[in-house]
């Protein structure tokens, strides 16, 4: 794997570390730049470079190719992989929580998920996105058939904010919900983990099998610098995000108030309580695969253990 | 008067080409016009048949200032259509004048009378260089205007086929009271089918010989088209020297 | 019969090429060199186009219809301002630019926008479909037109024959080798515009397959999804071959000579 | 400034199409026909553009190094493959459907199998680039070197000419208006080609910008990129058509007369 | 024996276009062939030239069978590259050979000898038709071959430069000790220019005129050269009735 080529930066010898984040850096990546800036990795010999995807599925893919060495995905995309026997591992939570809800527009008079019979849902098409639907819908007494499910693609803003569709599944709370009301539109959202889905992890940090069986010892590294990344996030929230944006001032910028708004609605639900930072729970993991299974959204029902690893431990 | 050409000039990116030209053809009459090469005897024919606007002067045919379609035209290339058959390349002009059907007789009948008509169906890359400028010849024809504007049409044919064209056109020509300029190199030509040659030179002079010899005309070099054969030859010579 | 024999004499060199890159392919993932989910094997891909077949036939069939429609209305509308710019140089000068810069745009760009105009109708793919195809459409036929022979139009102009007579009869024709040209291109490009259409949101379609898939990190899925996305836009360049053939009879009929003698 | 006076007499007409579709763009977002995160106002973008220079600046001059190097291995690859299909018959069976099938692929499923290859270098979006104007260039190379007259061919044969003589002398001057007229569209389709690769993964060009803005629902700094790029891609095609102009000088006199005689 | 051809067959798309086809030149002989339209004249020069493989019989040029670049070839179109200058038309044969400036002045000459020196950096679409066969003349002198081919060289050629051809063509070809197959519908030419003149036939036979006449010869059309010329007519139209 590329982790085991050094570099002579700064004249240290450094182990250069690759990192695919799951979109472009935002304010969930606080911690990580903040590691960056703050020299945590350097101090661990460690030497991070940020790439970035070209489609949501990449990081997984090049994950397990050894191509990269870490990547940030979803804990349900790792449970597909590992039902397509694609051998990551999941190393640490980095959300704790959905970040994916369901959302319309206050003004529709869409009170409940059930009230959504009838009307049309826009969504990406992926299975576990259907999967998540037909629980929450369920759930709620309603019949998930009578949903007029439509694929938007790329454009769930779009059609929500043009009217093309009732509601969206496939939006974040911390980015679409935000943007969306910054145009304008109140948005009401429901928490699938309030609907009969399991309160799955929005955003996992993986590795291969073989990379962890290989460099454990580097994945540790990368975890404490990045845990003390958290913390100081955590602590100095603006102050950090602010780093983050002037970081990314020289390439590009980020609008500081959406990402305010995201780091705050982020924070809580990065929060692992008592336990460090990214801690997983086995009861996580074997719910949400089991429902996964059972929905159709995972060829398998997979074995849990194998598919992460509390990196820390 | 079927043709009137009255101090025409013209030039192509200030080059004079012909500078006040003048020429007249009765009506029914077969006029040739012989010079040296490069002399402009095309650049006439393309401003009479309207392709070419003159600088100065003015061109009328039966009275009437010159447009496009007043006049057959036969271009020294036999530009026929590569993607049509022969007949379909006779039948261009008539197709134009929306009279295809009316048309087809006729254009077997031209087949039929200069040996090509088991070519009718051919494609041009199929026939022979001599073939090919007899089809253009016959797409002339087939435009049935009064006044023909040939260049050099039998320039590629074969000799016997040249005679017999020769005496073909002059009868048809006699039969059909048509108007016919022929532009033309070769002299026996100009004498045995003109009423009238003129002699086209570099400065847009022009010599003019009668051509007096009673119809129907022998096709044997007599002495009297021997004589006026090098009467335009030296004509055309003069200038030279 | 005869004409499989000699079909088969033609294309022999490819099949062989085409069995030696499968082969090689095969080896090469299951010798483990590439991991099946970045690139599968042909036998998986296989597998699941057998295995997939009833919904693949639905979402290639969808795909069809779009691309079809897209090269229709890019033929239609390529071709009459292809026309119209050959006619009307004010026309040329103010749309030529526009039809440029419509090329430049990502049209992913362009998809809200898209999504605003057609909603998640077919005809947000066709239109899709239509962008990619109409450029190349719109340059060979106003190329194409301009590379007529001067001398012909002249003959033409000289038998009277009025400015619509000259095209259909000398320029229409005289350009039809470098249309035939642009539309081969195009017969591919509508069905990849269809496919990004599809990308961009749609309930069936091949592109939309590929997006599921992918999403499920199934590669084999997503190859033979590809793979019959391959076989609908060979197939319509080669109808666009066909056609060409035929309209260009007397072209091909001249060039044969050339290969016999030139072999 | 008599060349700006003659330009602008040209091209009139298109300035002022484009004045009045600005302007009625600019009244449509105004009014609230359409929200600007969709289709921002000119204006919005303007000023987008010039909050953003100098980042745009840079974004552009990483577009333009990767279309650039896209383009020449693009013409030098097509034009040899082009070649090659014309001379040897048996290339022309074994790689004409391979090309094809190139194209039939969405580029966005082989992003994992480039990012492979090529890493996150310069390289995959360059990559991308060429497999996006490979193919137009094959097509209008081959197809343009079989436009030529057989007759031109036979009187070089009969002078004893080799084969690669009879190319150079006849074969590809015969060749070269549809040549140029594939390099036209090639011109505009590296652009987009680099642009697509900078979306597959990339850390500076407008693709990439574009990208992130649209993240971000930042319409006005979408647009003012993809502004940007429709100005590169308009520029490489006027570079080719003043290039097309002087080698084929020959042909356009010819045609000016024409459009001389034809208004 | 500069071109002996033997037995000559050739079909195109199992149409018989020659059967049975004979004939010798011999070394700095002047031949023609006449013959009607479409009898194949054209045909057996591009056999000659190598251009086209007979089906049946054997060509043979200088003693060798006959190949590519053997002979110097002049077809029926003049074939000007529309893209060179007239100089660099002419030089065509000489970029093929390598010898491109030794053969520049030979061009210049050529040029100033037919009177279109002022034309060395015209485009051929700026040349008169008859012009423009001139500098494809020219073009196949400047191959430099001993054997040359020439399918209707003079045919659009005015009168008067058509003449001062035949004499220029007919001296160079003696100073040179060049062979000369000529293919010709202007039997004045044939007589005048020939040692030898075949008649072709449509069924591939072909009739043999020996021209006695002693050179250099008269540019008049005296009783000998009249009586030859209807000799060879005769034997042309023969077939036909
Ligand atoms: N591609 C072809 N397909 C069919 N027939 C052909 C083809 N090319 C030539 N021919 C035929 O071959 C015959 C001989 O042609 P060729 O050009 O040799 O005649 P020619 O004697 O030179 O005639 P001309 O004096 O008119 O130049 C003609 O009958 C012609 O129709
Ligand atoms: N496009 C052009 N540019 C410049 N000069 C031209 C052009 N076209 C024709 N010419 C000139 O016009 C003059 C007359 O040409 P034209 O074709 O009328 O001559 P012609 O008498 O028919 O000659 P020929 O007997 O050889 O056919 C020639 O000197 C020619 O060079
Ligand atoms: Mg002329
Ligand atoms: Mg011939």
């Amino acid at each position: 794997a590329c982790s085991s080529k050094d570099d002579k930066k700064n004249g240290k010898n450094l182990t250069t570390v690759t990192v695919m984040l799951d979109w472009y850096p935002n304010a969930v990546h606080t911690a990580l730049y903040d590691a960056i800036e703050k020299g945590y990795f350097e101090k661990e010999g460690l030497d991070v470079e940020v790439k970035m995807p070209a489609e949501t599925n990449d990081p997984i893919k090049l994950v397990a190719a050894n191509k990269i060495d870490i990547a940030i995905s979803y804990q349900t995309q790792v449970i597909v992989s590992r039902a397509q026997d694609i051998p990551v591992v999941s190393i640490g939570a980095v959300v704790r929580h959905p970040l994916d809800y369901l959302m319309v527009k206050s003004s529709s008079g869409i009170k409940r998920p059930k009230d959504l019979e009838g009307k049309v849902l826009g969504s990406s098409s992926a299975p576990v996105g259907e999967a998540l639907i037909d629980t929450v819908i369920k759930h709620d007494g309603g019949d998930p058939t009578k949903v007029k499910k439509r694929d938007v693609g790329f454009n769930l803003i779009p059609s929500l904010a043009t009217d093309r569709v009732d509601a969206i599944d496939g939006a974040y709370i911390n980015h679409e919900k935000i943007l969306l009301e910054k145009e304008g539109h109140k948005i009401t959202a429901f928490n699938p983990a309030e609907y009969g889905v399991p309160d799955y992890y929005e955003l996992v940090a993986i590795a291969s099998e073989e990379g962890i069986s290989k460099n454990k010892e580097m994945y540790k590294k990368f975890w404490r610098a990045l845990s003390k990344g958290q913390e100081n996030t955590k602590k100095n929230p603006d102050k950090t995000l602010q780093q983050l944006l002037q970081h990314e001032d020289k390439s590009f910028k980020l609008d500081a108030d959406v990402e305010k708004k995201s780091l705050q609605v982020l924070l809580p639900l990065m929060d692992s309580g008592k336990k460090p930072f990214g801690y997983q729970e086995e009861a996580s993991w074997r719910d949400v695969a089991h429902w996964m299974y059972k929905q159709g959204a995972a060829k398998r029902d997979i074995d849990v253990k194998k598919a992460f690893v509390n990196i820390m431990d | 008067m079927s043709l009137e050409i009255k101090e025409l000039s013209y030039s192509i990116k200030k080059k004079r080409i012909l500078s006040n030209v003048s020429l007249q053809a009765m009506d029914g009459e077969f006029l040739s016009i012989v010079g040296k090469s490069g002399t402009g005897k095309s650049t006439i024919l393309k401003l009479a048949a309207g392709l070419l606007t003159p600088d100065h002067g003015s061109i009328t045919i039966q009275e009437t200032a010159t447009s496009l379609g007043a006049a057959g035209f036969m271009p020294q290339k036999d530009l026929l259509m590569p993607w049509r058959t022969v007949f379909d390349n006779l039948l261009l002009a008539a197709e134009i004048q929306k009279k295809k059907q009316q048309k087809r007789q006729e254009a077997e009948m031209w087949l039929q009378r200069v040996g090509l008509f088991e070519y009718r169906d051919a494609y041009p890359h199929e026939l022979s260089g001599g073939m090919r400028q007899r089809v253009a010849f016959l797409r002339t024809i087939l435009t049935g205007k009064e006044v023909l504007l040939l260049d050099e049409p039998f320039g590629a044919l074969d000799a016997m086929t040249k005679k017999e064209m020769h005496t073909w056109i002059s009868s048809l020509w006699q039969e059909l009271n048509k108007t016919i300029v022929l532009v033309t190199h070769d002299l026996f030509e100009a004498v045995f089918l003109s009423d009238r040659v003129m002699v086209l030179h570099e400065n847009g002079t022009m010599d003019e010989v009668k051509i007096d010899v009673p119809r129907p005309r022998s096709k044997q070099m007599t002495p009297e088209i021997a004589e006026l054969m090098n009467t335009l030859e030296s004509m055309i010579t003069h200038e030279e020297n | 019969m005869k004409k499989i024999s000699r079909l088969f004499k033609e294309y022999y060199l490819f099949i062989l090429a085409v069995v030696i890159v499968l082969a090689v392919w095969e080896w090469i993932v299951q010798s483990g060199k590439v991991p099946p989910f970045i690139l599968p094997a042909p036998s998986g891909i296989l597998d699941s186009l057998i295995e997939n077949r009833e919904m693949l036939m639905e979402d290639t069939w969808a795909t069809l219809q779009e691309s079809l429609l897209g090269f229709s209305i890019s033929i239609i509308a390529g071709s009459a301002l292809g026309i119209a710019m050959f006619f009307f140089r004010p026309i040329e000068r103010m749309t030529y630019p526009a039809v440029l810069i419509s090329q430049t745009i990502p049209t992913i760009a362009l998809s809200p926008i898209f999504v605003m105009w057609f909603g998640y109708s077919i005809w947000s793919k066709v239109g899709i479909a239509v962008l990619t195809a109409f450029f190349p459409i719109v340059v060979s036929v106003y190329d194409g037109l301009n590379q007529h022979d001067k001398e012909y139009v002249d003959l033409l102009r000289s038998m009277g024959a009025k400015r619509m007579q000259i095209f259909r009869k000398v320029q229409l024709p005289m350009a039809l080798p470098s249309i035939f040209s642009g539309l081969k291109l195009v017969a591919v490009f509508s069905v990849v515009g269809a496919t990004i259409g599809e990308w961009l949101g749609a309930d069936a379609g091949l592109g939309y397959y590929t997006r599921r898939m992918s999403g499920n990190l199934n590669a084999e899925a997503v190859f033979s999804a590809i793979f019959l996305l391959s076989i609908l836009g060979m197939l319509f360049f080669v109808v666009v071959a066909i056609i060409e053939k035929r309209v260009l009879k007397w072209k091909f009929e001249r060039e044969e000579k050339k290969h016999e003698v030139m072999g």
